[in-house]
């Protein structure tokens, strides 16, 4: 039992760490309909910006600066790359923040060096124990942070017009401009959260450990996240992340327990836990083709 | 030959067919009226398979329809035009009315990939058919085109060609007029009366020009909130006073003969 | 010569000290961008600055030796190295650094094929049974047996764990430290691991605080040694670690791990460390703060490989086989370079029986922070009872 | 999804009209007007104009005598151009002409490329082989057996779209990296992988240098299989198949309204796409000699979803220079950058020459897409356009 | 005063649609443009709005003024926030919006008023209140019709540019529509109206003017065009006289353009 909830705290934290990136990717698609692949490379940009930012200004005021320069380059981004193409094919556009990855990613490495590099956090790998359940302060932050995050987009998206403009935007341009919503404001105003977003969860996903050239991989795996969720709800990005989170550092922890061959179950070598959101999307999409919370296509004739 | 019998259709707590009764006759042109909303083009989607309503029965020449998938349907002879153009935007004219023709042609992918063979011999067999629909509604001057960027009169022709292509058992057109000038109304008109002359095509048709409906069908089905107003000929129909009250407003006497493109 | 020969020009090398040699073009592919660049990217500037100064100081016989021009980045995987491979199979003399167990491995047939040497950045123990394959060190294999019985003699361990790769490079350790444990008659246990960060090590960490072995091997690369540490350490287990040779790199020192690694850390290497005292040491050190480099251990192999391939080089210029075949003949008679210490007695022999020349010693070295690259040296030379009396009879990991 | 396409497959301008709009009034082609046809299978044929197949002759002519004028290195790049281009039409099938986006082709040039291995593979390997040699055997297995996998996956993918599709497809990379990871003695495992099947073709081993050497025997190779590739598929573009895919992509539900068995078409989409995906892994394989099992993961599939949308979705010329493109980006980045003296070519200094590919790489992605967003194919459209309506603007 | 001045269009800098057209629409009048289709109407009415480019289109000549305010450099959300509202050719409403989400973005430029804007477009359309937390894009065409209007009404614009209003809609409905205009407009909104129902457009409109192949070719007060005989034969249909007479509109009538 103190296995399961030590794995279930785990899975909270990095669930809420997919989450955060879950909603950036939620927040593009709302405003443009499409899956920004930019993402890896702004979550892995924020963990090493704030590894230089961090020594010299304590890593709280890093982390806030450095999560806020990467929302002003993804801005720029947006603005380079993606508004000219406000209007074109989705899937072209797709293409191009493929591209943008790319290069991102790689500007990014340079400063990665060849030393491993820390974001400096004042948790690392410490724990509490709170009767046999080993909790790491590093999951906890990053729920608390990942929670006042949610609720205070939410607020947002509640008391503003920005979340319908949004939605209009991604639902049709044309006519959104029409009704006087600037097109290029959202489209703006998407990349800079979700760039700024990818950041924090980068940053609380390098916590605890040097940050790898692989760390950007997290981003993927909010993909089904989302798709869980549906690609269009917030509330279910939140909850596609945290079941993600939860279902893979559940299975890793019983992997080797459940899968060393000499059970019923077979011996599997590789560790089943990261495939378990893919494993869960494909479920869940066997009942809700479009996902738990998303918005249905409307199609008639 | 079409019997459409006591369909209901609701969508939540809205109903959008109610209870609607109606034959087709042989080489009858058929006309369903009714305000916006009033569940016409449901009635269509419903025969093509593409809604499912709780209720009702709907037979061609007594083959239950419903409960078919709509290319089932379609393989059966139904074919139709649609309110707002659904044509393949990026497929030429000709691949929109070969397309027409799908249901009619009897070889497989392997035989596609090979080409020489049954495909090619079909292939030009069903260009030529086509050939004689773009003859028939003029439509030579586009073939090639991608028809995504034609004018939008053009596009509804062209739907009516695709419709046409199938050499339907009976064609259901759904505002074939809505945004035609009078030149293009008249010009539809012809084609649909051609059509009857050519093909005797029981034909049912949707349509707010007044003056078209009243002008060429030989029966009318006025509906309202999904329920049956009045069913009759053109006169009979046009001077109900319920139909008058719901739908056609003012124009009721001016219509007739004031023609205008609506 | 007058004769073409592949990877050798009568025109000078491109950043030449003396214009009137020749050149001899040096192939390259290492992982400079996926897991292992932090040892792939300093071994390639140990032999770069390794071959500068050979060439400043008269090149070999009539040429200069160039190992910039050719060297291609495997990101560490198998299909982009065979790739970068024939990419460049055909300007070099021949593949003095090829990064990668099972990499090396993928394209060695095609190598033989075209008589071009191959030196892997690997310890695998098959190397031991490749022709045309001029490997160095200790195999990851008999280094494994090394640290158990380590970890057996100096630490009293009744139980190991070995926290492995899948594939050539982790089995080989992981077959190597069975072998031992089962000889020294002591629980073991097996982690297999993806490469990846603290998320990634998960199950292998939540393993670890279950079983509780005494001492944990790591054959990994150097970022899963410092989540696992880190991880287990901080969830309280108690025990020790012993690395491999690519578990380590001095950015560990930066990380959180760093406390747990200074205490309960130990690398078992090829080569000794940067700060070690011998001749050839002494020399790269020299070398390389003329040239700006940082102190890194990873730059002390790549210094010394080069050195057994410069000893290689040398021999062929005597013996007038400064061609592909040539050294690929001459290969299997090389019968030893003098690394001035920096290999262990009798490296660089490749002539006689291979259970004879293969090298078993290990160096041990601890953390220490302020040492220049975080490891100072425990023990020279290192060799445990099982790995002494090892007989190899096929690659480790195929066993 | 009509947005996935900009530009259609070859439309040229109207055909002129006949004049005197009868019915059947096709005679001999009058002299001097060459766009005029006489007969409907002059005008369904792959190269209705003289100009296409003058223009095609041209091309695979030079094609095929390239490797007497190239180097063997750009050859290599080239055939591994010729084999993306393959798995590119594969998914330009269900992509461009379908409309249904697949993330997943990764996958099924994995299971193409691990069926060719083992049946073609050395029985004394490391890993699980038959020693079958002969080249249809093997291509054609693992284009079968990549098929099969197409029509077990079709059911569940028919049921989504857009962007669901693509990841769940993306899914379904995900999950087979892990079967390939797991199934050591088929894949070899992680960390170790397998040899590639060995091509021989009369005896003759492609891959060992002959007569000819071996970049230009597979180049040659690689260009036939191509060339029967891209021909069956313009084949089925414009069948009634190409043409329903078409329908389906543009308004699915008109299309089943048309009398088009969409669950049907899907199917056709998803198992043919797979064959050309399992055919084309047989041959990466061959191009590459070595394959580890997480090799066919999301970078592959974006790669062939790059191919198509450079290429130009619904064409499959611009399939095959989007292959051309993104086979050979690698170098040409190379290039570039060594023609920059400041670029270190030393890995431990920024910015160095691997850096500087990288990010070449990804910006003429960017660049290119941003220019033009129809593709290679809208390039050539803007080139042609250009020339016919020179020296006039409008 | 909207005006427009020797405009010319071109779409993807190939395609001459407009050819120096000029018009005005003073403050507070209901202007016709009336055109076969493909006559360039819609294009007229995006270059006025600004979402030429949208459809990779340009202005290349002339220009387009607000009170004398060039037009043609400003974005099309800052023509909105002007007060031109434009109710696009074929609805255009948001399918996956309710009904009321897609009047309260009609509402993005003048946000303060939501409350009173959907009580007036509800009671101007009560179809609409009834269907105010129906998926859009399920409505039926004529009730999505009315919702485009609604939509555009919400931010209560010095000028609508109405794109073909009556395509679809039930003869009653049309009436309807055409005194909504007169009441929108009698409360002071200028209306620029593009319409295929002749009649209705000139029997409200103070002026129309005749669109062909990207020219004005007509520019005459409402009430002459009403009278005009071309323009009766060819908009409002001469044929008013022998009624029933689809079946004998003569086969191949010549088509009398004005221009070219
Ligand atoms: N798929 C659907 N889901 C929900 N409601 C629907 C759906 N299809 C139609 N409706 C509703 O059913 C009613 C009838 O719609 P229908 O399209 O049949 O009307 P119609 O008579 O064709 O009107 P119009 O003349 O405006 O085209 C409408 O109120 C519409 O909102
Ligand atoms: N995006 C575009 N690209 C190229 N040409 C276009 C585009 N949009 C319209 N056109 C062309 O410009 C011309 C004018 O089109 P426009 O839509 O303005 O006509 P319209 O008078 O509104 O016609 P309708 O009555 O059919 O709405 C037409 O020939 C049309 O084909
Ligand atoms: C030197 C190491 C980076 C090599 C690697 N561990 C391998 O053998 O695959
Ligand atoms: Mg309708
Ligand atoms: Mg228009």
């Amino acid at each position: 039992m103190t296995q399961f909830l030590s794995a279930l705290s785990i899975g909270l934290g990095s669930g809420a760490i997919y989450a955060l990136v879950a909603i950036g990717f939620v927040m593009i698609f709302k405003a443009t309909g499409v899956i920004s692949f930019a993402q890896p490379a702004f979550l892995m940009s924020g963990a090493i910006i704030v590894s230089f930012l961090a020594p010299l200004m304590g890593f709280y005021v890093g982390a806030v600066l450095g999560v806020m320069a990467i929302g002003a380059v993804a801005l720029l981004v947006e603005r380079v790359a993606i508004r000219p193409m406000i209007g074109k094919a989705v899937f072209t556009i797709a293409i191009i923040t493929v591209g943008l990855d790319i290069v991102i990613r790689t500007v990014a490495g340079m400063f990665l060096g060849t030393q491993p590099r820390s974001v400096g956090d004042p948790w690392g790998t410490d724990v509490w124990v709170i009767s046999g359940v080993v909790v790491q302060q590093r999951h906890v932050a990053a729920f608390v942070t990942a929670t006042v995050i949610v609720v205070a987009l939410l607020l947002f998206f509640r008391y503003s017009a920005v979340g319908l403009a949004m939605r209009a935007v991604a639902s049709d341009q044309e006519a959104a401009m029409a009704q006087g919503v600037s097109a290029s404001a959202i489209f703006a105003l998407s990349w800079a959260m979700a760039g700024a977003l990818a950041a924090v969860a980068g940053v609380f996903a390098a916590t605890g450990g040097p940050i790898g050239n692989t760390l950007w991989l997290v981003a993927l795996i909010a993909l089904p996240a989302i798709v869980i969720g549906g690609f269009d709800s917030l509330g279910g990005a939140i909850i596609g992340g945290l079941t993600i989170g939860v279902a893979q550092a559940v299975v890793s922890t019983y992997h080797n327990q459940w899968f060393d061959g000499s059970g019923v179950l077979p011996e599997l070598t590789t560790n089943l836990g990261p495939l378990m959101p893919w494993v869960i999307m494909l479920a869940v999409l066997l009942v809700r083709p479009h996902g738990l919370f998303g918005t249905k296509e409307v199609e008639r004739v | 030959m079409l019997e459409f019998a006591d369909v209901s259709l609701s969508f939540g707590n809205l109903t959008a067919i109610d209870g609607v009764d109606f034959t087709v006759n042989e080489d009858e042109l058929f006309a369903i009226i009714g305000p916006n909303g009033a569940g016409k083009t449901s009635i269509f989607n419903v025969l093509s398979g593409v809604y499912r309503p709780q209720k009702g029965s709907v037979t061609l020449r007594g083959r239950q329809l419903l409960g078919l998938r709509p290319h089932r349907i379609a393989r059966l002879g139904v074919a139709r035009t649609f309110q707002n153009v659904e044509l393949f935007a990026n497929l030429t004219l000709v691949d929109n009315l070969m397309l027409g023709r799908h249901v009619k042609f009897r070889y497989g992918t392997l035989a596609a990939i090979v080409w020489v063979g049954p495909a090619r011999r079909q292939e030009e067999l069903h260009r030529a058919a086509v050939e004689e629909i773009i003859d028939l509604l003029e439509l030579q001057a586009w073939r090639k085109l991608p028809v995504g960027l034609l004018p939008y009169g053009i596009q509804k022709r062209i739907e009516l060609g695709r419709a046409l292509a199938m050499e339907p058992e009976i064609l259901l057109l759904d505002e074939p007029v809505a945004g035609m000038n009078l030149e293009e109304t008249e010009d539809t008109a012809r084609f649909l009366l051609a059509i009857r002359q050519e093909y005797r095509t029981p034909m049912i048709l949707v349509e707010h020009d007044m003056s078209l409906v009243m002008d060429i069908a030989d029966r009318v089905l006025a509906i309202d909130f999904g329920a049956p107003l009045a069913l009759g000929s053109p006169a009979e129909v046009q001077n109900h006073p319920a139909v008058v009250e719901a739908y056609l407003g003012g124009q009721a006497t001016t219509s007739a003969t004031d023609g205008g493109g609506s | 010569a007058d004769t073409e020969v592949a990877g050798v020009t009568e025109e000078p090398c491109p950043e030449a000290v003396d214009q009137e040699k020749g050149c001899i073009y040096l192939g390259a592919i290492t992982d400079l961008t996926g897991p292992f660049s932090p040892i792939g990217a300093p071994m390639i500037e140990g032999s770069q600055a390794y071959w500068r100064y050979v060439n400043e100081n008269g090149g070999v016989g009539d040429y200069e030796v160039d190992m910039v021009t050719h060297v291609r980045d495997n990101t560490y995987n198998e299909t982009t190295h065979s790739q970068e491979y024939r990419e460049i199979r055909d300007q070099i003399l021949m593949l003095a650094h090829s990064m990668g167990t099972a990499h090396t491995n993928g394209i060695l047939d095609d190598t033989r094929q075209q008589n071009i040497v191959t030196v892997p950045a690997s310890l695998g123990s098959n190397w031991l049974f490749e022709e045309g394959v001029m490997e160095f060190g200790t195999s990851y294999c008999a280094e494994a047996m090394n640290m158990v019985d380590y970890a057996v003699d100096e630490f009293d361990a009744q139980s190991i764990g070995v926290v492995h790769f899948p594939g050539d490079y982790g089995d080989d350790a992981a077959n190597g430290a069975q072998i031992a444990a089962e000889e020294r008659g002591v629980e073991f246990f097996r982690y297999t691991t993806a490469p990846g960060g603290t998320d990634e090590q998960t199950a292998v960490i939540q393993r670890i605080l279950a079983d509780r072995p005494d001492v944990v091997l790591l054959s990994t690369s150097a970022i899963e040694t410092g989540a696992v540490v880190g991880a287990t350490v901080a969830q309280g287990f108690e025990g020790r670690f012993i690395g491999s040779t690519p578990t380590w790199s001095a950015g560990l020192m930066g990380s959180q791990a760093a406390p747990a690694l200074e205490a309960r850390y130990l690398h078992v290497g090829a080569v000794a460390p940067w700060g070690h005292d011998s001749e050839g040491h002494e020399q790269m050190r020299q070398v390389a703060e003329t040239i700006g480099a940082e102190p890194n251990d990873w730059f002390v192999l790549g210094w010394g490989a080069s050195s057994v391939i410069h000893g290689l080089l040398e021999q062929a210029a005597e013996n007038d086989q400064l061609s592909r075949s040539g050294l690929f003949e001459s290969v299997d008679s090389l019968s030893g370079v003098d690394t001035r210490g920096m290999f262990p007695e009798g490296a660089g022999d490749y002539s006689g029986e291979l259970n004879e020349n293969a090298s078993r010693e290990n160096i041990v070295s601890r953390v220490e922070a302020d040492s220049p690259t975080g490891l100072v040296l425990e023990e020279e030379w290192y060799v445990g009872p099982t790995a002494a009396d090892f007989e190899y009879t096929e690659a480790c990991y195929l066993m | 999804m009509s947005h996935l396409v900009s530009a259609s497959e070859p439309s040229d301008t109207p055909t002129p009209d006949r004049g005197t709009g009868r019915r059947g009034g096709f005679f001999g082609r009058p002299r001097g007007r060459p766009e005029l046809y006489s007969s409907y299978r002059q005008e369904q044929a792959l190269f209705n104009t003289r100009a296409k197949a003058v223009g095609a002759a041209v091309l695979i002519a030079i094609a095929v005598l390239l490797p007497f004028n190239v180097s063997d290195d750009v050859l290599r790049i080239l055939g591994l151009g010729l084999v993306l281009a393959i798995g590119g039409i594969g998914l330009n099938l269900i992509t461009g002409y379908a409309g249904q986006v697949s993330l997943g082709h990764a996958f099924f040039v994995g299971v193409g490329a691990y069926t060719a291995s083992v049946v073609a593979g050395d029985p004394e390997g490391r890993a699980f082989g038959l020693g079958i040699t002969v080249i249809p055997v093997w291509i054609l297995a693992a284009g079968a057996m990549a098929a099969l996998c197409g029509v077990i996956v079709a059911p569940l993918a028919t049921r989504l779209r857009g962007l669901y599709l693509a990841v769940v497809t993306l899914g379904l990379v995900f999950l087979g990296t892990y079967v390939f990871t797991e199934w050591a003695s088929v894949t070899g495992g992680p960390g170790v992988g397998r040899e590639a099947p060995r091509p021989v073709l009369f005896g003759d081993d492609l891959t060992l240098d002959s007569a000819f050497t071996s970049d230009q025997k597979l180049y040659w190779f690689f260009l036939a299989l191509l060339l029967i590739g891209a021909l069956a598929a313009r084949n089925i573009a414009r069948s009634r198949i190409g043409r329903a895919f078409g329908a389906i992509r543009d308004r699915d539900i008109a299309a089943g309204v048309m009398g088009v068995d969409l669950a049907r078409y899907k199917l056709i989409a998803f198992t043919v796409s797979s064959f050309y995906a399992g055919v084309c892994g047989s041959l990466l394989f061959v191009a590459n000699r070595h394959f580890g099992p997480e090799q066919f993961g999301l970078i592959m599939s974006i790669q062939f979803v790059a191919i198509v949308f450079i290429g130009g979705a619904a064409t499959i010329s611009g399939t095959i220079m989007g292959a051309l493109l993104i086979a050979s980006l690698p170098r040409i980045s190379a290039e570039i950058a060594h023609l920059f003296p400041f670029i270190s070519t030393a890995p431990n200094t920024s910015p160095n020459i691997f850096e500087v590919e990288a990010i070449l790489y990804g910006g003429l992605i960017v660049a290119f897409l941003l220019f033009e967003p129809r593709g290679l194919f809208g390039v050539w459209l803007r080139m042609r356009m250009y020339w016919k309506s020179f020296p006039f603007t409008y | 005063m909207l005006s427009v001045r020797n405009l010319e269009v071109v779409y993807g800098d190939a395609m001459l649609v407009i050819r120096g057209a000029s018009f005005d629409v003073p403050d507070g009048h209901i202007v016709a443009l009336l055109g076969a289709n493909g006559a360039g109407k819609s294009t007229l009415l995006r270059a006025v709005s600004g979402l030429l480019d949208v459809h990779n289109g340009e202005i290349t000549k002339g220009a387009v003024t607000l009170d004398g305010d060039d037009l043609g450099s400003l974005s099309a959300p800052a023509i909105a926030r002007r007060g031109i509202k434009h109710v696009l050719e074929g609805r255009r409403i948001f399918k996956e919006f309710s009904v009321e989400e897609n009047l309260r973005i009609g509402a993005h430029v003048r946000r303060r008023h939501i409350r009173e804007g959907l009580g007036r477009v509800y009671d101007l359309f009560p179809v609409l209140r009834e269907r105010r937390h129906r998926v859009a894009g399920y409505l039926s065409g004529g009730e999505q019709q009315m919702l485009a209007i609604g939509r555009a009404l919400m931010s209560e614009p010095r000028y609508l540019l109405l794109d073909e209003p009556s395509l679809g809609l039930a003869p009653k409905m049309v009436e309807q529509i055409r005194d909504i205009i007169v009441e929108i407009n009698a409360q002071g909104t200028g209306v620029l109206l593009v319409e295929q129902n002749a009649a209705m457009a000139l029997s409200i409109a103070r002026h129309g003017y005749v669109v062909e192949t990207g020219r004005v070719v007509m520019d005459r007060p409402a009430a002459e065009l009403l009278n005009d005989d071309d323009i009766r034969e060819f908009y409002l249909g001469a044929r008013s006289d022998t009624p029933g007479s689809y079946r004998d509109v003569k086969q191949y009538r010549r088509r009398k353009r004005w221009a070219s």
